[in-house]
């Protein structure tokens, strides 16, 4: 314990010389090991935010619908009646480099725990995966283990695994993302929280015993990785589903008796930063009698306690005249619940082991003055080189868009999860543009949805955002949904570095703008920095994740197409095809993004909801995003086995490509019933044109190609099956 | 007025479709379920027992194993020799195999993978479970399990065909058995079988999660056959 | 006292992730190979008051084990 | 010739699967029993032209096992 603190010591913490000399300041003295351990966690970028703080803060985080915003364990939306949604986005991209499948799963469950901390009882869950090129040789295993992991961890919970996203890029050949979403479901007068409050009142610990897993797991995803980081073995954490769902069951039904004061997950930095956030929230102090900690491993330090990463644990404040009912509520789930200390009027955390105190810390100082960066940033300088590109056959191409990895069907990944379980799954994967959910025992659903378009935010990581944002709100407008808030994950390299720090600059520019426009405020969220290998960072990845309310289940839309339906499209189409698939499929990969007008997209936005809540007139709907009309349409024709047959407007005629495969953003088709009479619901402000009609078992685009669906759906199932083989 | 039966469902630490399959229940028979917590040392008076799916004791060592050491499931078996009407969904299933009223064992599934998807199902052989199919009707329901490949000796499959005991095969659309068909390398394609005695089945196919106006309507059909049996 | 419980199949009963694992090892260039048996072990501690062994096998049988599918061998260790 | 190769979690790493085992057991009436440790094995056939340990070794390293939280032994056996 007395350990020298040494320049070694304190650079192996990941801590700087100047906030070394900061925590000199603050403790008036020099701190033990136990006490720099306590701070390196706490000060870690991935708990105090030191690098993007700054401009977190500008995000708009407010709204008539907005319960709780950024700041607790996962963000609150009121969702009319008595019900709100809590959700959150978080991202376990170090660790499930190291080991997929324990590094996703226990991703799944940490996030599944900032939900249910609230009282909330989780409902669905997404997930957002980049992996690296698919002929890296790492790819193929990294992605079997990662889609098991989340599979087998909300599966066994029991929380239904409803939609995703999965993109392979090489630039993510040694930094894969895993991005885990939660969403869950809330009385509004029922809500937890995680300040602390009442002197004497008794800390409660339940869940798996400590044992040696992720020490220093936070400070791990803070740092850059070296090829030699895949020796930090033992930091593997191991997640216990088993575990989580008897937690989950047993903390809900705490909750439903008056007991419980305040409560968190031990999520990164565990027992550290559940207590100091505790306590720091309510402006208390602090005991802690470490020995009565459960431990898995014998002769575990003070310092491996406090810092350990151990999964599946909770702390909470209960009142005092409640502890034999916590005690046997979780004994009735076979859990053993330990007091492992006590609130104080102290303001000071006090770690005691067997009666000596072995550590002292200032919780707010400690909380308060964690470092705050303003990095600088800079643009990078790239000469732009505008390769032109020539005609191009438009049946192979989209034949090669739907058997390249990212836009083939994902069937291999989406058929791991069980997407049914709960039982209030009305739309998931490949059935429409965000996952619809019943609001259990009523007739309201929410619409969530995880998008994010890195090759945009490449180029221009403001708009590449923005994109984000507008694109997971067009995907619930999708399915009739009035969108609400959202949480985003933002996945950069390293801060430290000027060019990513602009990255990251710009792209919360972007969100803020997109956000403002569209009234859908920020209401949770994840950073998760550093993401890079041997120099090389990742592409700028802002993943939003959007959630919206249906009102009536009964007018959820998905992708469903009768026959001789009408097909229209909304949305001006100019013909953007920079930085488009299209011309992805021929390597060219320079270029701006489509730009996002803002007054179009929320108006015709506002068209294709109130045309899907007020009339009976649409079958079906799907946004326009990569691929643009070609790959919409051809997802279309998929999903129900049916073939369309469309006309492209003359403008367009001596150059199709641009109509079929431009990605301008704010557009949707629409299937519209054969009868209805679209005249009267036609305006000055939306462009909205009729293109064709569902008819025949091809995808016809009428004098130029046409590809029979039972050939596209096997061209899109070939290529995870011939991969994974 | 008949008089109200008692419908119980055993829950175990891990369960998860405890909840789907009570809400069915109520729905398509009108009756509120027992929840009877997997402790339980006496289950007094029950007309019919469920064993819903889900993770029981997290699915380790073997799906179902170790709920076969719970107190209920004795009360379970004490009842089954009885003639009480038992029936196990997906780890339900595994539970009946683990604890030997059904014959058989459900290894992993072929491909090693959890599989979740909608399945189309042959009635092969009606018996009170499934009076209100046709037989060899084609119906739908999801399936959503990791070992649900279900293997039983030649013997003791030539038992089970000669006894009509194989309720359930997964079939194509159109009711064709045969490999390509087959989510998981259920011996024979089957899904679902009885005990000799027939008051026992046991099927992977979550028919509870079939009976909503947004999925598959076809479970509704499988409940309303068991209220005809009580 | 420790006793190691071995398990794996009954011969027979096919285990398609002992088969791929035997594919995976030809095409890494091993020809050699020629069967590949997979099992599963359990090392249970118990005091030294008695010899354990009629317990551990009820236990192997009825716990560790399923007789449809697998068999057991339990050998004691030191 | 018949290799074994055992494989099991490193020490410290948690094995809710053993913890659960081990609980039953005492459930079942076995109270001395003080620990489980769980793991897996296999058994590599191959012809005898040859001493295939180091092939083993790699093949036990790089895709029985995950050296990520396993650690390996191999045993020739007869
Ligand atoms: N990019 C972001 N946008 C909005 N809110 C964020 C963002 N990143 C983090 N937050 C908020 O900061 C708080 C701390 O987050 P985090 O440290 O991830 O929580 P946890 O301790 O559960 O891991 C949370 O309330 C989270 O919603
Ligand atoms: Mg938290």
């Amino acid at each position: 314990m007395n350990e020298k603190i040494t320049g070694k010591i304190i650079q192996d913490h990941n801590l700087t010389k100047s906030e070394y000399n900061l925590i000199k300041k603050i403790l008036g003295r020099i701190p033990n090991i136990l006490e720099l351990g306590i701070f390196s966690v706490m000060w870690s970028e991935h708990c105090s935010y030191k690098s993007t703080k700054k401009w977190l803060k500008t995000l708009p985080t407010k709204s008539k619908k907005v319960i709780c915003g950024p700041g607790e364990n996962a963000g609150i939306i009121d969702i009319g009646g008595k019900d709100a949604i809590v959700f959150k986005m978080e991202s376990h991209n170090h660790p499930s480099f190291i080991e997929p499948y324990q590094g996703a799963a226990t991703g799944v469950g940490g996030i599944m725990r900032d939900v249910f901390t609230m009282g909330a009882r989780p409902i669905a869950n997404l997930n957002s995966l980049r992996f690296g090129d698919p002929k890296n040789r790492k790819t193929k295993n990294l992605l079997r283990g990662v889609v098991k992991g989340i599979g087998d961890y909300g599966n066994c919970v029991g929380i239904p695994t409803v939609g995703g996203e999965c993109f392979f890029h090489e630039s993510y050949n040694n930094n894969i993302l895993v991005n885990a979403m939660c969403v869950g479901l809330v009385d509004k007068k029922k809500i937890f929280y995680s300040t602390a409050k009442g002197i004497g009142n008794p800390v409660i610990y339940v869940g798996s015993k400590t044992g040696r897993d992720g020490i220093h797991g936070a400070t791990m995803a803070s740092a850059e990785f070296t090829d030699d980081s895949t020796n930090n073995r033992p930091q593997v954490q191991v997640g216990d589903p088993f575990m989580e769902k008897l937690l989950l069951e047993s903390c809900l039904e705490l909750m439903s008796h008056d007991a419980i004061i305040a409560i968190q997950d031990m999520g990164a930095a565990g027992l550290t930063s559940s207590s100091f956030e505790m306590a720091s929230k309510g402006n208390c102090g602090v005991k802690l009698f470490l020995e009565k900690v459960p431990c898995r491993e014998e002769s575990m330090t003070p310092y491996e306690m406090m810092l350990s990463e151990t999964q599946e644990r909770m702390l909470l404040i209960i009142k005092p005249n409640k502890k034999k009912l916590t005690f046997k509520v979780f004994k009735k789930w076979g859990l053993d619940a330990v007091e492992i200390g006590k609130l104080t009027n102290t303001g000071t955390m006090e770690l005691y082991m067997k009666k000596k105190l072995v550590g002292s810390l200032p919780i707010k100082p400690l909380a308060e003055s964690a470092p705050e960066y303003d990095r600088p940033s800079k643009k990078k300088n790239e000469v732009t080189t505008h390769k032109k590109i020539g005609k191009k056959n438009l049946k192979r191409t989209l034949i090669k868009i739907l058997s390249s990895p990212n836009h083939s069907s994902k069937k291999w990944i989406f058929q791991q999860y069980d997407s049914s379980v709960m039982g209030d799954t009305i739309l998931s994967s490949e059935k429409s543009d965000a996952a619809v959910i019943r609001v259990h025992g009523t007739q309201k659903a929410v619409a969530i949805t995880c998008d994010c378009n890195p090759i945009y935010c490449k180029s221009n990581p403001k708009i590449g955002a923005e994109i984000a944002v507008a694109e997971s709100w067009r995907n619930l407008i999708s399915t009739g949904a009035s969108p609400i808030a959202i949480t985003d994950n933002l996945n950069f390299g390293n801060p430290e570095k000027k060019e990513i720090m602009y990255e990251i600059k710009q792209a919360i520019k972007g969100i803020k703008n997109a956000c403002e426009k569209l009234d859908y405020p920020v209401v949770s969220g994840n950073v998760s920095l550093y993401n890079e290998t041997n120099k090389i960072s990742i592409m700028p990845t802002p993943v939003i994740g959007g959630v919206g309310l249906i009102e009536k289940l009964e007018n959820a839309k998905g992708f469903k197409m009768i026959e001789n339906a009408n097909i229209f499209l909304v949305g001006k189409t100019k013909g953007h095809l920079e930085l488009s698939l299209f011309h992805q499929m021929y390597n060219v990969t320079q270029g701006n993004p489509p730009k996002v007008d803002f007054q179009k997209e929320s108006e015709n936005g506002k068209f294709v909801k109130t045309l899907i809540s007020k009339t009976k007139g649409v079958i079906g709907c799907h946004d326009l995003s990569e691929g643009g009309i070609g790959l919409c349409l051809a997802e279309l024709c998929m999903s129900n086995n049916m073939g369309v047959k469309i006309n492209i407007p003359k403008k367009f005629q001596s150059n199709p490509e641009k109509w079929i495969f431009g990605e301008d953003q704010s557009r949707y088709i629409l299937i519209i019933e054969e009868k209805f009479d679209m005249k009267k619901f036609l305006n000055k402000v939306v462009d909205i044109n009729k293109i064709g009609i569902v008819k025949g078992t091809c995808l016809e685009f009428t004098n130029y190609f046409e590809i029979p669906v039972k050939n596209l759906i096997k061209l899109s199932n070939k290529w995870f099956n011939e991969y994974l083989k | 007025m008949r008089k109200k039966k008692i419908i119980s469902i055993i829950i175990f630490p891990g369960s998860n479709c405890d909840r789907d399959l009570m809400i069915a229940v109520e729905k398509n028979l009108g009756i509120k379920p027992d929840l009877i917590w997997h402790q339980t040392r006496n289950i007094k008076k029950t007309d019919l027992i469920f064993l819903p799916g889900g993770f029981s004791y997290g699915d380790y060592l073997r799906a179902g194993i170790i709920a076969t050491k719970s107190p209920a499931i004795s009360e379970v078996i004490r009842l089954s020799k009885k003639g009480t009407p038992i029936v196990g969904i997906c780890n339900g299933f595994q539970i009946l195999t683990e604890c030997n009223l059904l014959e058989g064992a459900l290894l992993k599934n072929s491909s090693q993978l959890f599989k979740c998807e909608d399945v189309f199902l042959k009635v092969v052989s009606k018996n009170k479970f499934t009076s209100g199919y046709k037989k060899n009707e084609v119906v739908s329901y999801p399936i959503a399990h990791s070992q649900g490949n279900y293997f039983v000796d030649d013997q003791k499959l030539k038992e089970l065909e000669d006894n009509e005991q194989i309720i359930f095969k997964y079939t194509s659309k159109e009711g064709v058995i045969n490999n390509s068909f087959n989510p998981n390398g259920s011996k024979n394609n089957i899904a679902g079988i009885v005990n000799k005695k027939k008051n026992v089945l046991g099927l992977m196919p979550h028919p509870e999660r079939a009976t909503d106006n947004f999925s598959s309507k076809d479970g509704k059909i499988f409940f309303k056959s068991i209220y005809e049996m009580l | 006292m420790i006793f190691r419980v071995f398990i794996n199949f009954k011969p027979g009963i096919l285990d398609p992730e002992a088969e791929a694992i035997m594919q995976t090892i030809k095409n890494m260039g091993n020809k050699s190979i020629e069967k590949i048996i997979k099992g599963k072990f359990f090392d249970i501690y118990v005091d030294d008051k008695k010899d354990y062994f009629k317990e551990i096998e009820r236990i192997s049988k009825n716990l560790l084990s399923n007789p449809v599918i697998e068999n057991f061998k339990i050998i004691k260790k030191n």
